[in-house]
């Protein structure tokens, strides 16, 4: 079996492929860039039977280099290596300046995201997530639309001013285990087992818990802290867009569900009804604006905030099946998501307008495209069969049995459902349906086919035969739950 | 007469103010200098009755230090001010505007 | 075992596999291949639906895989129910289904896209037979949804048309009204009950003993139901997508919004009898509901011109019919109902499909007339047709309408026993009108009509006998008659039996005689009135209000459609743009503004600087001070 | 008593190394007429200063000549952390030769004029550091201005220059009486100079809330804030450093704070220690406003030079917490070194990469740097990686000093203030990504990428820069380093 070597390896490969790639000519540097994420990627797939890993070395003094690798982070590291793969496969036809630099730094993202996904540390998880800025910040800022610049800054800021204030709560969270022991550790899981024994004051777990929150929420995005995102998306280059609404903020939903939960589990509980509300408004305020869009990525932006309204208010709603369905539906959204940004890639490529009123009737030109399209879009609004289905479903039916938070919110989650509709079907018709202007578009070619295939499966697969990815999900999160009864009954 | 340290330090104080007035208000980089050397004056008249205060000498011979040093400062201070005129033809330090903004 | 299992997949599976050879290699095979295909198909699959209901007794459950594990103790299965309710509407999903793409291939004779055609049918029948079959309410919720996605892909099959894309969307959007509503049923009895599997539902209910909060969340539970039903069967409220829903393809209306999917609510409220008769006032609502709907349709229908306009109220208000009757505890009445609608409303559609082929794509009934000659077998099987919606005795639609009326009338709800025997008369007036106004009288129209091709006249015809003999499945033992349907479902819902005594058998003759008597009021009303049909409707201002649909649609756009327009537009430029961006910018911009003022001190006045010195040790000197 | 002189002599090599080695390169001036033999002999000296401190590091405290300078482990540290500046500066300083002198027309051999000098503010830092006397304080201090007040003087042609000295001089000559005054107060208060007797008899004779040290630790950090430029005794800096010639300007941001946070360390640590309580939420308080204002400040700067001069205000206000957070009772050392050694890697690794740019002729502006990323990818590179570590991102050192301050901070329940100081990180962060903006992200081009003005022995700037950049991104990613090595040679470990 496999070793906690691997782990080390996996750690490390996208640091060596970004090196690599930086390093290659120019010419070479896309399909090398390509074969190394498919290196990854398959390195990533050898490790599917693995539950559970860890790896240790001493960091820095206090600071344990601890890597751990579970179900939660393999299958999101298996997301990241699996996007990165087809949105770098993309963008080998598309980028054509500055080629090197452009695929260097989407392995320094993957090598960040992972990096952040495998730590144990909570610093250690910090340096990763702030660093996971740096190579986005010029992914947008390089090779993006016109208003990139303004776009970034606010990314940027926005998401650094929230992760600095976890940075604080993160701090005082493991000063106060060294003040209690004596002993100094940022590991998550020696926090994790100590403030299980000796809860924390509330008053101060309160106010590290919104810290931790705050920070997430703004990554993942939860209203109102969500305006970051339709900019950043329109902004950005395909790929960019793909990796974004895909693995980042994935990265947000994550931390909730690895760290803030975790270890302030109480306070989960205490704000879950405020928080519940904040992730229905962002379902259906991102929906509502979403149906109002014209330009395809911003509509796609907002249906981002409203699935992750989804997502969030399974996780707050504190259920072992809320968060099964929370972590699957993490998933899909990436696959459909960034699926739905490479679709309107595909278009943008070719017309160089993302305005919804230039388009029309694509399903008599482009057949194969608009079938893409269609599934992709039914897997978004969570139609039974599709991937969207099974975490939605997930979602509703665990928070609905919720002790925290009133069931009232997943009614009204609900109704986001029907809004999801709507919107996603508003976007159908104004691409595909109507009278047809746009003749001379060409269909897919065995490039496009290449990726939307394993995508198309993907959305059954997930669908149909959920428990692959659900089976090893559901231990940990029982495992978890299990930690978090004994709490209560004590 | 019998003067006290606080008849002492109210010297001191008086002059310091007359030489930080004077530093705030004049213009001319030379008379600049001056009001510093007054006031520096006035630091030596507070160490010197402090250290007739204390019954010690480390206050007298802080007092030399601080002539020597202030020295060395008018010297390195009246060589810049030569090169600004030579520059400028003025020694205004209101003049010395290049920087701003 | 093993072989029902077989057969179960095979039966759901070939439409499945159809769906993708025909959207895969529609174009390649050409027509001819797909048609026979698709035929074939669905005759194989009828066929195993065949081998299935012959095989099985009382109930089987066949189980695939496990689907979504809820958690440990609970899960949902791919599995499958086979029991007289599921496998009768199984067949007639399968064999009016069969019938219908044997149409198909003669009316979609020509069109581009005649492979996504038969692809997304057979996607349908595939959507409709896990809707039908399903053991769990989520596999039941799978098909649900599919068959909400088929209709819309169908109904705006014809895409160019933006028309028809919108009512697509309308339809999928409202059945999503629906749908949340079952979700939230689903979500409901999972709290009470623990599953989702409907066996294990209604055994727990037949245990009884349920707490309050229990009985709460049950409650939810129907409400839930209630209104997912109300939109796959086109009840009011939500009924308004279903007339717009004939921008589709004649036989889809056939299929889908008549004969099949939209009857998928009274089976779900079949399925799932027990869990209503725990809350007795649900069923009450439902009744209500059915009635008020069969009215209101049939009262839209008679001022409607485009002749699948008239038959889509006239589905609403049949559909309604049923509802009061599972709402009054005569599920049999209404499966029976269900079955021979299925039947004529089929024909009905059919044969309207017929006319409008053979007047190349002409709906409007104003531009019909004398079509009798032209068309004689299409007229011969829509008389029949007629006749059956009408309740003339003794074809099907008599016999299974009867039924209901006769329910109705012993239920001892006045209200509804009146709007009952209105919309009957109703019913046959507005279809003597179309019956009248499309083969009777001289032709309006512009086009020479032909006669339909064989492949259709020969549907027309099967189902002209069904819609005639259909009343044969469940004769009333009054009569005489042998009640097969109510045996064979006695096992999965329960009717109060009518007790044979001459006293009642008198009162179910006066009630068939008053009922066959308003039918043959209505037809011939019409007959007087549109024999020589000039043009001129009836004018009245009050019949504005029938015309326009009661302005439904219009309240719903005014009322919802454009407020959350509103609220999104409120939302996104309001508090997106302004409240928080606003906030944010202004942060940036008066940080920004304070930067300049600021640097404004950078004067360049070495002075000034020493002033700024100053100011600072002062006020250290006065904050120690104070400190002190 | 002479022999204890020459004893003590012996031992205070490390500080009179300086003024040796200063008098040396003097002698050799006089002498000779070139410019490559002072040089030598100044790079070589700092070289085997550099090696004898290194060696030295564990060597214990001593007491020198009557308790009026103290060389301890910390002192070490510091003098090796100047000494490494000072090797930087004077390299940085070669590349330009020729080219500089020939625009300000300063003669070529004016040259080791400027190493003295440098030496000599040298040789004043050390004596700060390892003052323990007011005298020495005193003198130490004066050392290190008058230097400096020539180095930025050294232009002599060049009105910029010649300004930003002698603002620097009257200005900095103001501050010095406010600092004289203090210590005049604290003598007067307890008729003392030396450190411990100071200490001892604050803390023997209650004499906390006397008003006369009251009025001294206001004077005093009225003046320590000058000298860091805490704001508002800022305004000075964007001025003198903008004038400065960039090596010096460099110079300025690193050396004058390693000096003044050493000396205000053991002042308000030594004999303050026990007024803690008094002064430390005014020390606090202007280390907040600097962090935040100067970074607000930064925002709207358009010269580079003076946007780096009030990004080094925001640092100083760091730095200032790190003084007050390496609080000898509970705190370690390290946060205040290892911010020091980072900030003067950075700080001179982008002062490099300017010079590389600079044209002295015009004002460097910071739209200049418009599109550098297209024409000199690797100078923009190096400068992006130094800002990014100024803003104190991760995986770059810049990040871990923040961090162990804000860790310090919560440690000793500053949680008001680790906000603020994350609220000025964050500010700062946009100016600091508007100069990676310009760079990577703007079509046009910028002058910065049009202007060649250094063109021989480009390496030794290269090799500053390099070196800069690898020490910040290892400090990023194993800090292990350099706290091993801190720890060590402050024997704490």
């Amino acid at each position: 079996m496999l070793n906690e070597n691997y782990l080390l390896v996996l750690f490390l490969f996208p640091f060596f492929s970004t090196l690599i790639v930086a390093l290659s000519r120019h010419r070479a540097a896309a399909w090398v860039s390509v074969a190394m994420a498919f290196a990854f990627f398959v390195l990533t797939l050898i490790g599917f039977q693995v539950h559970e890993l860890r790896y240790s070395a001493t960091w820095f003094g206090n600071l344990k280099y601890g890597l751990y690798l579970d179900s939660y982070s393999y299958f999101l590291i298996l997301l990241s290596a699996f996007l990165t793969l087809i949105s770098l496969f993309y963008s080998v036809r598309v980028i054509k300046e500055k080629v090197a630099a452009y695929h260097a730094l989407f392995h320094a993202l993957q090598a960040t995201v992972v990096g952040s996904l495998l730590c144990d540390d909570l610093v250690f998880f910090y340096i990763f997530w702030e660093a996971m800025l740096i190579p986005m910040y010029f992914i947008i800022g390089i090779w993006g639309g016109p208003r990139r610049k303004y776009a970034t800054l606010k990314f940027f800021l926005f998401t650094f001013a929230g992760s600095l204030l976890m940075l604080i709560g993160l701090i005082t969270t493991y000063v106060i285990y060294f003040q209690q022991t004596g002993t100094w550790s940022a590991s998550f899981q020696t926090l994790r087992d100590y403030f299980h024994m000796n809860p924390m004051n509330f008053e101060i777990q309160k106010w590290i818990f919104l810290s931790f929150v705050l920070s997430f929420a703004i990554k993942i995005p939860l209203f109102p802290f969500h305006t970051w995102l339709p900019d950043a998306h329109v902004e950005a280059p395909t790929a960019g867009s793909v990796i974004l609404a895909g693995v980042l903020l994935k990265m947000g939903t994550y931390g909730l569900m690895r760290f803030a939960i975790p270890l302030f589990h109480e306070s989960a509980e205490y704000f879950a009804g405020a928080l519940c509300f904040l992730s229905v408004v962002g379902i259906i305020l991102g929906a509502l604006v979403a149906w109002r869009q014209t330009d395809i990525k911003k509509l796609i932006a907002y249906s981002s905030v409203s699935h992750l309204g989804f997502i969030t208010l399974g996780i707050f709603m504190m259920t072992e099946a809320g968060w099964n369905g929370a972590y699957l539906q993490m998933l899909n959204h990436g696959l459909s998501t960034g699926a739905l940004f490479l679709l309107v890639g595909f278009l943008y490529d070719q017309t160089h307008t993302r305005d919804i009123q230039a388009y029309g009737g694509l399903a008599k030109s482009l057949p194969w495209f608009a079938l893409v399209t269609v599934i992709i879009a039914l897997s978004s609004i969570a139609l039974p069969g599709t991937n969207g289905f099974v975490g939605e479903f997930l979602i509703l039916l665990g928070s609905f049995q919720s002790k925290v938070a009133s069931n009232g919110w997943v009614i009204l989650a609900g109704v986001g459902v029907i809004l999801g509709a709507v919107y996603m079907l508003h976007l159908v018709q104004k691409l595909l349906y109507g009278k047809s202007h746009s003749e001379k578009l060409k269909d897919f070619g065995w490039r496009e086919w290449v990726f939307y295939v394993p995508l198309v499966i993907l959305v059954f697969a997930i669908g149909i035969f959920p428990e692959w990815i659900l089976g090893p999900v559901r231990e940990k999160t029982t495992a978890m739950f299990n930690l978090f009864s004994t709490f209560a009954a004590r | 007469m019998n003067v006290s340290i606080a008849h002492l330090l109210f010297l001191s104080f008086g002059v310091f103010c007359i030489g930080g007035a004077g530093f705030l208000m004049r213009r001319n980089a030379l008379s600049l200098l001056i009001c510093l050397e007054l006031m520096l004056s006035a630091v030596n008249i507070a160490f010197v009755s402090f250290s007739r205060l204390h019954q010690n000498e480390s206050g007298n011979l802080l007092y030399f230090l601080v002539i020597t040093v202030a020295a060395c400062e008018s010297a390195v201070g009246l060589a810049l001010i030569l090169n600004f005129f030579r520059l400028k033809k003025n020694i205004r330090l209101d003049e010395a505007t290049t920087l701003k903004g | 075992m093993a072989d029902l299992k077989l057969l179960a997949a095979l039966c759901v599976l070939i439409p499945l596999v159809g769906s993708t050879l025909w959207f895969w290699l529609g174009a390649r095979f050409g027509e001819k291949v797909v048609s026979i295909g698709a035929v074939t198909f669905l005759v194989a699959s009828f066929l195993c639906m065949l081998g299935m209901f012959f095989g099985v007794h009382e109930a089987a459950r066949v189980d695939f895989f496990e689907w979504i594990r809820i958690s440990s103790n609970a899960s949902v299965h791919f599995s499958f129910l086979l029991d007289p309710l599921s496998l009768t509407l199984g067949l007639i999903v399968t064999g009016v289904g069969s019938l219908i793409h044997v149409y198909a291939t003669g009316y979609m004779k020509g069109d581009p896209s005649f492979g996504r055609f038969f692809s997304y049918l057979n996607l349908f029948i595939f959507s409709m037979l896990m809707l039908v079959l399903s053991d769990s309410l989520v596999g039941l919720f799978l098909g649900w949804e599919g068959v909400g996605l088929c209709s819309y892909l169908l109904i705006s099959f014809w895409f160019s048309e933006e028309a028809n894309a919108i009512a697509g969307k309308k339809a999928f959007v409202v059945n999503r009204i629906g749908d949340f509503g079952f979700l939230i049923a689903i979500f409901a009895l999972f709290q009470v009950f623990g599953t989702v599997s409907i066996p294990d539902i209604l055994s727990a209910i037949h245990l009884g003993n349920l707490t309050a909060d229990q009985m709460f969340w049950s409650k939810i539970a129907c409400f839930g139901l209630i209104l997912g039903a109300s939109g796959k069967s086109a009840q009011i409220p939500l009924h308004i997508w279903l007339p717009d829903a004939m921008a589709g393809p004649t036989p889809v209306s056939a299929l889908i919004h008549a004969a099949t999917m939209v009857t998928a609510g009274v089976y779900l409220i079949c399925r799932l009898q027990p869990l209503f008769l725990l809350n007795g006032g649900s069923l009450e609502i439902i009744a209500y509901m059915g009635g008020l709907t069969a009215l209101f349709a049939a009262s839209v229908a008679i001022f409607q011109n485009d002749i699948k306009k008239v038959l889509a109220y006239s589905t609403i208000s049949q559909l309604g019919y049923m509802f009061l009757a599972v709402g009054l505890g005569a599920p049999v009445a209404a499966y029976f109902h269900l079955m021979t609608h299925a039947f004529f409303k089929a024909l009905l559609f059919l044969g309207a499909g017929s006319v409008i082929h053979g007047l190349h794509h002409e709906q409007n009934m104003h531009k019909m007339g004398g079509l009798r000659k032209q068309m004689p077998i299409t007229f011969w099987a829509m008389t029949v047709g007629v006749l059956a919606i009408a309740g003339i005795p003794p074809l099907s639609g008599f016999v299974s309408k009867d039924e209901i009326l006769h329910t109705v009338s012993t239920s001892g709800r006045t209200a509804l026993s009146v709007m009952a025997f209105l919309t009957a008369f109703m019913t046959a007036f507005y279809m003597g009108r179309l019956w009248v106004l499309t083969f009777f009288g001289k032709f309006r129209g512009h086009h020479e009509a032909d006669e339909s091709p064989l492949s259709m006249t020969f549907v027309l015809v099967t189902l002209a006998i069904l819609s005639a003999l259909g009343g044969l499945l469940n004769w009333p033992e009054l009569w005489g008659g042998h009640e097969l349907l109510n045996e064979f479902l006695s096992s999965v819902v329960v009717q109060k039996k009518i007790e044979i005594s001459s006293e009642a058998f008198h009162h179910s003759l006066l009630l068939a005689g008053f009922s066959s008597l308003l039918g043959l009021a209505g037809l011939g009303l019409a007959w007087l009135r549109y024999r020589n049909f000039s043009g001129k409707e009836f004018e009245a201002p009050v019949f504005n209000l029938f015309k326009k649909k009661y302005y439904i649609d219009e309240l719903y756009d005014i009322a919802i459609v454009r407020n959350l327009k509103q609220i999104g537009w409120i939302l996104w430029k309001g508090v997106d743009g302004l409240c928080i961006d606003g906030f944010l910018n202004g942060l940036g911009t008066g940080t920004t503004r304070l930067a300049n003022r600021l640097r404004g001190m950078q004067t360049g006045l070495a002075q000034q600087y020493a002033v700024w010195v100053w100011i600072g040790f002062l006020l250290l000197l006065f904050g120690a001070w104070t400190v002190r | 008593m002479f022999e204890r002189l020459l004893v003590d002599s012996q031992m205070a090599l490390p500080i009179l190394g300086w003024a040796i080695l200063a008098i040396l390169v003097l002698m050799i001036k006089i002498c000779t007429r070139g410019v490559w033999l002072p040089l030598f002999a100044t790079v070589i000296g700092l070289i085997g200063l550099i090696f004898y401190s290194a060696t030295h590091l564990n060597s214990g405290a001593q007491d020198l000549f009557h308790g009026a300078l103290k060389m301890d482990s910390s002192f070490y540290l510091f003098n090796l952390i100047g000494l490494g500046i000072h090797l930087a500066v004077v390299l940085m300083l070669i590349p330009g030769l020729e080219r500089t002198s020939k625009i300000f027309k300063v003669s070529y051999e004016q040259f080791p004029e400027l190493l003295i000098c440098l030496l000599f503010s040298g040789f004043g830092l050390s004596v700060l550091i390892a003052a323990s006397d007011l005298s020495t304080l005193f003198l130490g201090l004066e050392t290190l201005s008058i230097g400096v007040y020539c180095l930025c003087g050294f232009y002599r042609t060049e009105i910029r220059s010649t300004e930003s000295a002698f603002k620097y001089l009257m200005i900095g000559a103001f501050s010095t009486v406010l600092f004289l005054y203090g210590l005049a107060f604290v003598y007067g208060a307890t008729g003392a100079t030396n450190y411990s007797q100071i200490q001892s008899i604050i803390e023997q004779s209650h004499l906390a809330h006397q008003p006369l040290l009251m009025i001294a630790v206001a004077f005093l950090i009225a003046a320590f804030a000058f000298k860091l430029a805490f704001v508002p005794f800022h305004l000075y800096v964007p001025d003198v450093y903008e004038g400065a010639p960039t090596p010096i300007t460099a110079y300025l941001a690193t050396v004058i704070k390693v000096g003044v946070i050493a000396a205000a360390f053991k002042v308000f640590w030594g004999f303050f220690g026990s007024l803690a309580d008094y002064w430390e939420p005014f020390w606090m308080t202007l280390c907040v406003l600097s962090i935040l204002l100067g970074n607000i400040l930064a925002l709207q700067q358009k010269t580079l030079k003076k946007l780096l001069a009030y990004s080094s205000i925001s640092h100083s206000g760091f730095l200032g917490l790190a003084m007050v957070l390496t609080h000898p009772g509970v705190g370690t050392t390290y946060p205040l070194m290892a911010y020091l050694v980072v900030y003067s890697a950075v700080t001179l690794g982008l002062f490099s990469s300017i010079s590389f740019l600079e044209n002295r002729e015009q004002v460097f502006l910071v739209e200049d740097l418009k599109g550098l990323g297209q024409k000199r990818f690797w100078t923009a590179l190096f400068i992006g990686i130094f800002i990014l570590a100024l803003a104190g991102l991760p995986p770059f050192a810049g990040f871990m000093i923040k961090f162990w301050i804000l860790e310090a901070l919560i440690e000793q329940h500053h949680i008001g203030v680790a906000i603020a100081a994350i609220c000025g990180s964050v500010i700062g962060a946009a100016y600091y990504l508007r100069i990676l903006m310009l760079m990577f992200m703007s079509e046009e081009q910028g002058s910065a990428s049009e202007w060649v003005v250094l063109k021989d022995r480009l390496y030794v700037l290269r090799l500053i820069v390099f070196l800069a950049a690898i020490l910040s991104l290892v400090g990023g990613m194993r800090p292990q380093l350099y706290a091993d090595w801190i720890l060590s040679a402050l024997a704490l470990k």
